[in-house]
């Protein structure tokens, strides 16, 4: 034959890009955070360390394809280093091995995505169920053992749904009296709104004593039906979206999982300035861990936060998330002089 | 093999001896019901029936379909999706579709939430501008359907994003937001009439019961006097019949609950209205003339691209409402709602109903008949436990069974009719 | 009135108390038809006397009601239009039925079309579809233009033409003149005769009794959707078939001959 | 054969030089008309002569690409059917144009509905809608019956009807006898008279030799898009009329009465 | 005020005189296209436009668009999406709708790599099953709609449903499986020909010159012969030569990067055919016939439930291939895989290309450049990086404006003809 494609190309990969890194985040409706926390964040960190440096963002909107096309897009643009929040970790053994074919390193975000990843920075997801269940123990209290749980997972096609799911379950199975409705809410608070409707009518206005929600979207809309129903038990999510915090002040939710998205974010940013300057990454990425593809991935693991009424000061204010008087509108003045929050 | 031909009648055309003429009285009245059953021609019936069967088939197996409060639920969230549905129908008619509706909920309800809790406007300000952009959206979108000549379903998928991503922008970093507590939006789904008292729901039934009777009543009258065939008393009689029952049925059950909700009554009127603007008004004509035969209308002088704007404009209004209900409903607006199976729903209502995708055929009512079926999927399948994979695959077969019953009765239609 | 039957051996289709109903319209009720290879039988009636929906039901656009059809002799059941085809029935429908988007020589060979290595052979049909419009003498621009760019009289040629690709023992043609010149008219005309003289059975539609009494054998007249007699041509007048038709002696057509005979005077 | 043009005053209506292009097909090449008040214009010609895209663009259908169109005198734009229907052009279309999913009242009155409480008046329309199809009698089964399930006349009748609400100045009727009975045929003849009596011009398309002469005080002739002769009726012979249309003086219709003749012999 | 009729010429009709016959050479050919400019029948020379309109601008705001890769890339993801559309086509065709093909592209893909990966059964084999699977919903689907009379539009919005479920369903609790390690699927689309030789893509491009000029010189051959209007050797040579600049240029970018994909191969091996099958069988014009007018169609004999029950089973048939193109992109099949954009993207495709949404009007290419189209602005707006919320207003923007140039042409068109 007359010879292999691409043998005179000035390979723009070759050549590489040393001031970009790549950001991939898996989606942007279910959760504010993706686009109010993590990428502004990593974005601030990036320029403090490397100040000539870019960061290449795109989001996956809940597709595993669209993500590949993205990851492939960067890696074209010559980019030699990616955050990637994998949309499905388990999707992306092939990616990663292409990429590091290619000599791109990828920085696992989040997610523990599969394949050759050079490091791990994240929350563990399970963890976050649990943490669930046991603020939603506590917000029980003493009645706890009496009590009759509904709950509302996330949507069966996201496979963090299904650890939160088996977190909380961990938690909650033995310490309550009985999970005695269990629907999926998809993610949709519409939806999550419709299935505590269901629950209403099937478990009677006393036939559960609190709700699990899989997050906060969902916990708006389940709250204001067991308002509409004159319901008054606790409920939880997760995020900490301004609007939760907000229900935390007025007494509505119960608690909500902080991911300290900035520390997160920070150390993400370092490794990869870190790789893009070839640097060493032991000293971030001090633990190690195993993927279902690989061993020894070296990994920072960070610690998710409940967030009640009493410590909203201590976490989401003191980590500079929001200010007290984002959460402290009008609608909330009451609740934040009652909470200390000024 | 011949006959012999009449030559003694008059040339001037008498009523039409083939024309069968129902006989007078209720046994006439069956004669014509077989008769429409024979050749599919039933109207609404066979929904209504679809409608039992589900009820009667959740009941059995969950025992709480039929419970008070479980229909109360139904009719109050029936008004969100129901309200894009009849947006839906108007862009039916015309045999086009809208698919940026659900985008167009969604940033009409960011827009009132942000303005009215970050910005503390007015929340009826921040309602009213909120209804505002729906329509310039509405007018942008017939503009360059109607004049450029861009196919409405490129245009409106082109919205669809466009609008989803100013939903994202007006909603901005801080994601979510909260409704007013007992705010004007908050009120829309949570409010009973009269704060539950139940003679608000005996006072609307029988005001509906009235109305309708008293407008057959006073039809028929006119056409009697003009000399024209007008609806026996007797039939008369039995369809306002019909109507009371389903009327004082539905005001019972409500009373067994909470009362009468705010969305259904805002919804039925908002469904009442605009069956009457489609069937009683010049615009309602040019609207069915435009999606008959567009040729023909323009012929007729029909401003069809003033019918087409207005129509785009009218479906996006509905959609901004329709958004602030579905907002009301879930407690706050954010960047999902809208999206997800919120547009998919509102067409199938408008289909499953009786609306024609292929323009000039349907009713707003369908929208009602419509989304009384989806819903009533959608919650009776929320009372029974099954996971998600089985709830969308039951979905789908329900779905279709609830109008296999209306498509074999119009195939008769059809094989015993023209065409 | 003379009651003269034209029978050249068994009727090659044959309707027998043939009844066909339209929601809340009875449009025909126990008619009656018989057609003879190598005759024409001219088919009239007043507007909406059921002459189209007649046709229809033997050409299997609607299924019959009530009654039979009987080809050769034999009861047979047109469901749908291709048993009629099959069984060797061309139809002209007065609506023309023809696809918008499709050329003429799409439109002419539309499910018989010409194949060669099992695809088809435009260059064939094209060939064949100029001569066969040829014959008709009529003008197309091109007949690789989309039948909805033809004028009135050229699609109702187009419509003929279908009929004749294929090989039919019976033709029906509704209304087959209605929107064409004098001169395409003489053809359709002509046409027709040729038909009989291949010694097939014609049916042909008309409220054109100029027409009528010079190319058909047989007059049937449908009034109101029933049978209003069955004439011999020949020893039939104008007269006669108009008052069967209008089911009246004097109808607008007598007054308007005498209002016009009054003020020549 | 004469030049001799009717005129009383001024024409209502004037085209000069019209020409009209679709694609590759140049459909009317300079084309002039007059129509003068209380006067009948017979427009005749071939298959695809154009009669009906002129008429198109006297209604707005189609504007046209050259030439100009005078009303009354002066200089007008129509560009859509409203133009026309403001001047006070009614046009009665050959391919009907009605909305197959309105009844027939709604198709009557549609774009000119009667209101009373600025709501529609059914009751108003549905007497009116009656009145009007009794005058062309007609037998419709009921005229709340979706157009989609009438006859084909049925449907012309409505048409003409249509173009009887409001109150034109020019009424334009393309072949709307095509479809209809002796006695509609008849009927509209007589209409045709009334309006020319009542001082409205008129512009009928026809096939019909015998309508023409009958109803008619001018005849043009197009031939392939071009004018090819005006002609006052009293003093043209149909045979003129006809080689002017066909272009030829031997003809198939010609030729179809010879060998008429011959075989009669 | 009147002329002399002409007399003299023959009865029997010549050509006709009004038809403009275009002048020989390429003069005639530079008035041709002038013409059709000015009367707006351009076929798809305005969606080319707007393609190297993408192009320019993206390259000259990214400076990274038409690099070989990113080109390459492009190609390859074409695939997926674009093979749905084929079958989308063949749905718009009859004038009808499918929503159900993201679903059935999902469940395909699903059923493959379940029964090759979790099952271990040979992976040609999975595939052969997944895609009976996908005739046999196809076929369901047009059961229910040719036959019981159920609108398309139901049946496949049940399908969308029911068959996600059914995904969920296969892949089970542990969710997504990774596709076979350099499997059949997983080479799908990351193969290139030759392992990237660039002899394939010359010959490739070459074969596809060839096969077109000789196609038309051979066409052009017969008609002659055959006394009919044949396309002049000029044009013949100046379309050969457009192709074949076209063709050689494509090789020459793939060339630069990793050769010639495989998935490219595939998808435009499948436009070829079905274009061929659409425009020269019998059964293609039956298609077109039942899409153009049912009722004429069944008149001329056309069994038209069979055109349809085959065409959605077509359509379903595409559909699995796309989706295993799309599980070998992604390099896994998921729950999720065929939701979200997917099918709106594939329809949005087929009326970009310039298919008709109402029948009868279309053809499989316009599946291929409305994808290019799609896909070159979502991997543009990846190469931009400017978040969420502005990409989905630009995406708007950009499909919107892709299509205004095409809809003022065919308006443009429309005016000048009739209706
Ligand atoms: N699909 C239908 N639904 C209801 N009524 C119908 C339908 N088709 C025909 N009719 C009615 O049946 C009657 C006969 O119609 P048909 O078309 O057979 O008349 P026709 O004799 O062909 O008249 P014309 O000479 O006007 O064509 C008419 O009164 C018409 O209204
Ligand atoms: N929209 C169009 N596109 C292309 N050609 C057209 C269009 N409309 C009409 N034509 C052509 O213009 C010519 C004149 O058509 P027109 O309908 O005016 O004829 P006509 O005189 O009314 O004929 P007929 O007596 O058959 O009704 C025909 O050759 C026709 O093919
Ligand atoms: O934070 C959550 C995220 O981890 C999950 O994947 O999607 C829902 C979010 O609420
Ligand atoms: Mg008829
Ligand atoms: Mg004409």
């Amino acid at each position: 034959a007359c010879g292999k494609a691409g043998s005179d190309k000035k390979n723009s990969a070759d050549s590489g890009d040393t001031k970009s890194i790549g950001l991939l985040l898996p989606e942007n409706a279910s959760s504010t955070r993706y686009e109010s926390f993590d990428k502004p964040f990593i974005e601030a960190k990036v320029k403090a360390l490397c100040p000539d440096c870019n960061v290449k963002y795109s989001n996956a909107e809940g597709s595993a394809s669209k993500q590949k096309q993205q990851f492939d897009t960067l890696i074209a643009q010559g980019v030699k280093v990616i955050i990637l929040d994998a949309f499905d970790a388990k999707s992306t053994q092939a990616w990663v091995k292409e990429a590091a074919d290619k000599g791109v390193k990828v920085i696992a975000y989040d997610r523990l995505a599969t394949g050759p990843v050079s490091a791990y920075v994240s929350f563990d997801n399970e963890k976050v169920g649990e943490l669930q269940g046991q603020a939603l123990v506590d917000a029980l209290g003493a009645k706890a053992a009496e009590s009759n749980i509904v709950m509302i997972n996330g949507d069966d096609a996201d496979p963090n749904a299904g650890k939160f799911k088996s977190g909380a379950h961990k938690v909650l199975d033995g310490k309550v009296k009985k999970v005695v409705y269990e629907q999926s809410g998809e993610w949709k608070p519409t939806v999550a709104g419709q299935k505590i409707g269901a629950a209403i009518t099937q478990l009677g206005k006393d036939g559960f004593q609190a709700v699990y929600s899989a997050n906060d979207g969902m916990a708006a809309a389940i709250i204001t039906q067991l308002k509409a129903a004159g319901i008054n038990v606790p409920v939880g999510g997760q995020d900490a979206g301004l609007d939760a915090i907000q229900r935390i002040v007025s007494g509505d939710q119960a608690y909500t999982i902080y991911k300290a998205y900035k520390p997160l974010a920070d150390s993400a940013a370092e490794l990869a300035v870190d790789l893009l300057q070839g640097k060493d990454i032991k000293s971030v990425a001090s633990a190690s861990i195993d993927s279902d593809t690989d061993k020894g991935i070296p990994a920072k693991l960070l610690d998710p936060k409940v967030v009640t009424k009493a410590n909203i000061k201590d976490t989401v204010i003191a980590d500079g998330l929001y200010k007290a008087a984002d959460i402290c509108t009008a609608d909330f003045a009451a609740g934040c002089a009652a909470a200390g929050l000024k | 093999m011949s006959t012999n031909p009449t030559t003694t009648e008059a040339p001037a055309p008498a009523v039409d001896p083939r024309l069968l003429v129902r006989e007078a009285g209720f046994a006439g009245y069956v004669g014509e019901f077989k008769r429409k059953i024979k050749s599919g021609d039933l109207g609404s019936v066979p929904v209504v029936l679809g409608l039992i069967l589900i009820g009667a088939i959740f009941q059995s197996l969950t025992g709480d379909f039929l419970n008070a409060d479980n229909l109360t639920n139904i009719t109050k969230w029936v008004a969100g999706p129901g309200l894009i549905a009849v947006g839906i129908v108007f862009v039916l008619l015309l045999g086009e579709i809208d698919l940026s509706l659900g985008s167009v909920a969604g940033v009409s309800a960011a827009i009132a939430s942000v303005l009215s809790v970050r910005s503390g406007l007015n929340e009826w300000l921040a309602i009213l501008i909120a209804i505002g952009a729906a329509l310039a959206i509405g007018a942008l979108h017939g503009f360059f359907f109607a004049k450029i000549g861009v196919p409405a379903f490129v245009v409106t998928l082109a919205g669809l994003l466009a609008w989803s991503g100013l939903q994202m922008y007006v909603l901005g970093d801080k994601g979510t937001v909260n409704v007013i507590n007992d705010g004007v939006i908050a009120n829309l789904d949570t409010y009973f009439l009269g704060d539950g008292d139940i003679a608000f729901t005996w006072a609307f039934a029988i005001l509906g019961i009235v109305l309708f009777g008293a407008g057959q009543l006073l039809d028929s009258k006119r056409r009697s006097a003009a000399g024209l065939s007008a609806r026996p008393m007797s039939e008369i009689g039995l369809r306002t019949g019909v109507i009371a029952v389903i009327a004082l049925v539905s005001a019972y059950m409500l009373n067994q609950d909470r009362g009468l909700p705010l969305p259904l009554v805002i919804f039925l009127g908002i469904v009442v209205i605009t069956d009457f603007v489609l069937r009683r008004t010049s615009y309602g004509r040019q609207i069915f003339a435009v999606g008959g035969g567009i040729e023909a209308a323009r012929r007729a002088g029909i401003n069809v691209a003033w019918v087409r704007i207005s129509v785009f404009m009218i479906s996006a209004g509905m959609a901004a409402l329709g958004g602030l209900f579905i907002a009301s409903q879930q407690g706050s607006a954010d960047k999902l709602l809208g999206s997800g199976n919120v547009l998919m729903n509102s067409i199938a209502a408008a289909v499953i109903g009786g609306t024609s995708l292929f323009g000039g055929r349907g009713k707003t009512w369908s929208a009602l008949l419509g989304i009384l079926v989806i819903q009533s999927i959608i919650t009776g399948l929320d009372l029974v436990h099954v996971n998600q994979a089985i709830q969308y695959m039951i979905t789908g077969a329900v779905l279709l069974g609830a109008v296999v019953l209306d498509s074999v009765s119009r195939r008769t239609q059809k094989s015993s009719g023209r065409g | 009135m003379k009651e003269m039957v034209h029978v050249t051996g068994a009727p090659v289709l044959a309707l027998r108390g043939v009844s066909k109903r339209f929601g809340a319209v009875q449009a025909l009720t126990d008619v009656h038809l018989e057609v003879h290879a190598g005759e024409v039988v001219a088919l009239v009636g007043d507007n909406g006397a059921g002459k189209s929906t007649l046709v229809k039901t033997i050409a299997g656009v609607h299924p019959i009601d009530e009654g039979s059809i009987e080809w050769d002799g034999t009861q047979v059941g047109i469901n749908r239009p291709h048993d009629a085809q099959a069984l060797g029935v061309a139809t002209v429908y007065q609506d023309l039925a023809l696809c918008d988007n499709l050329d003429v020589v799409g439109n002419l060979f539309l499910g018989r079309e010409l194949r060669r290595f099992g695809t088809l052979d435009e260059v064939a049909m094209e060939k064949r579809a100029k001569e066969l419009l040829d014959t008709l003498s009529i003008r197309i621009p091109s007949v690789r233009i989309p039948i909805a760019a033809l004028s009135g009289g050229q699609r109702q040629v187009v419509a003929i033409a279908r009929a004749l690709v294929g090989d039919p023992k019976i033709v029906i043609l509704d209304e087959p003149t209605a929107a064409l010149g004098v001169e395409q008219t003489a053809q359709v005309l002509d046409l027709v005769e040729r038909l009989r003289d291949r010694g097939l059975g014609v049916i042909l539609i008309s409220h054109n009794m100029a027409d009528v009494k010079a190319v058909a054998d047989t007059v049937a007249v449908l009034r109101l959707g029933r049978n209003n007699g069955v004439f011999e041509v020949a020893s039939t007048s104008h007269e006669e078939i108009i008052s069967a038709i209008t089911g009246a002696t004097e109808n607008a057509v007598t007054r308007r001959q005498a209002r016009i005979a009054e003020e020549a005077k």
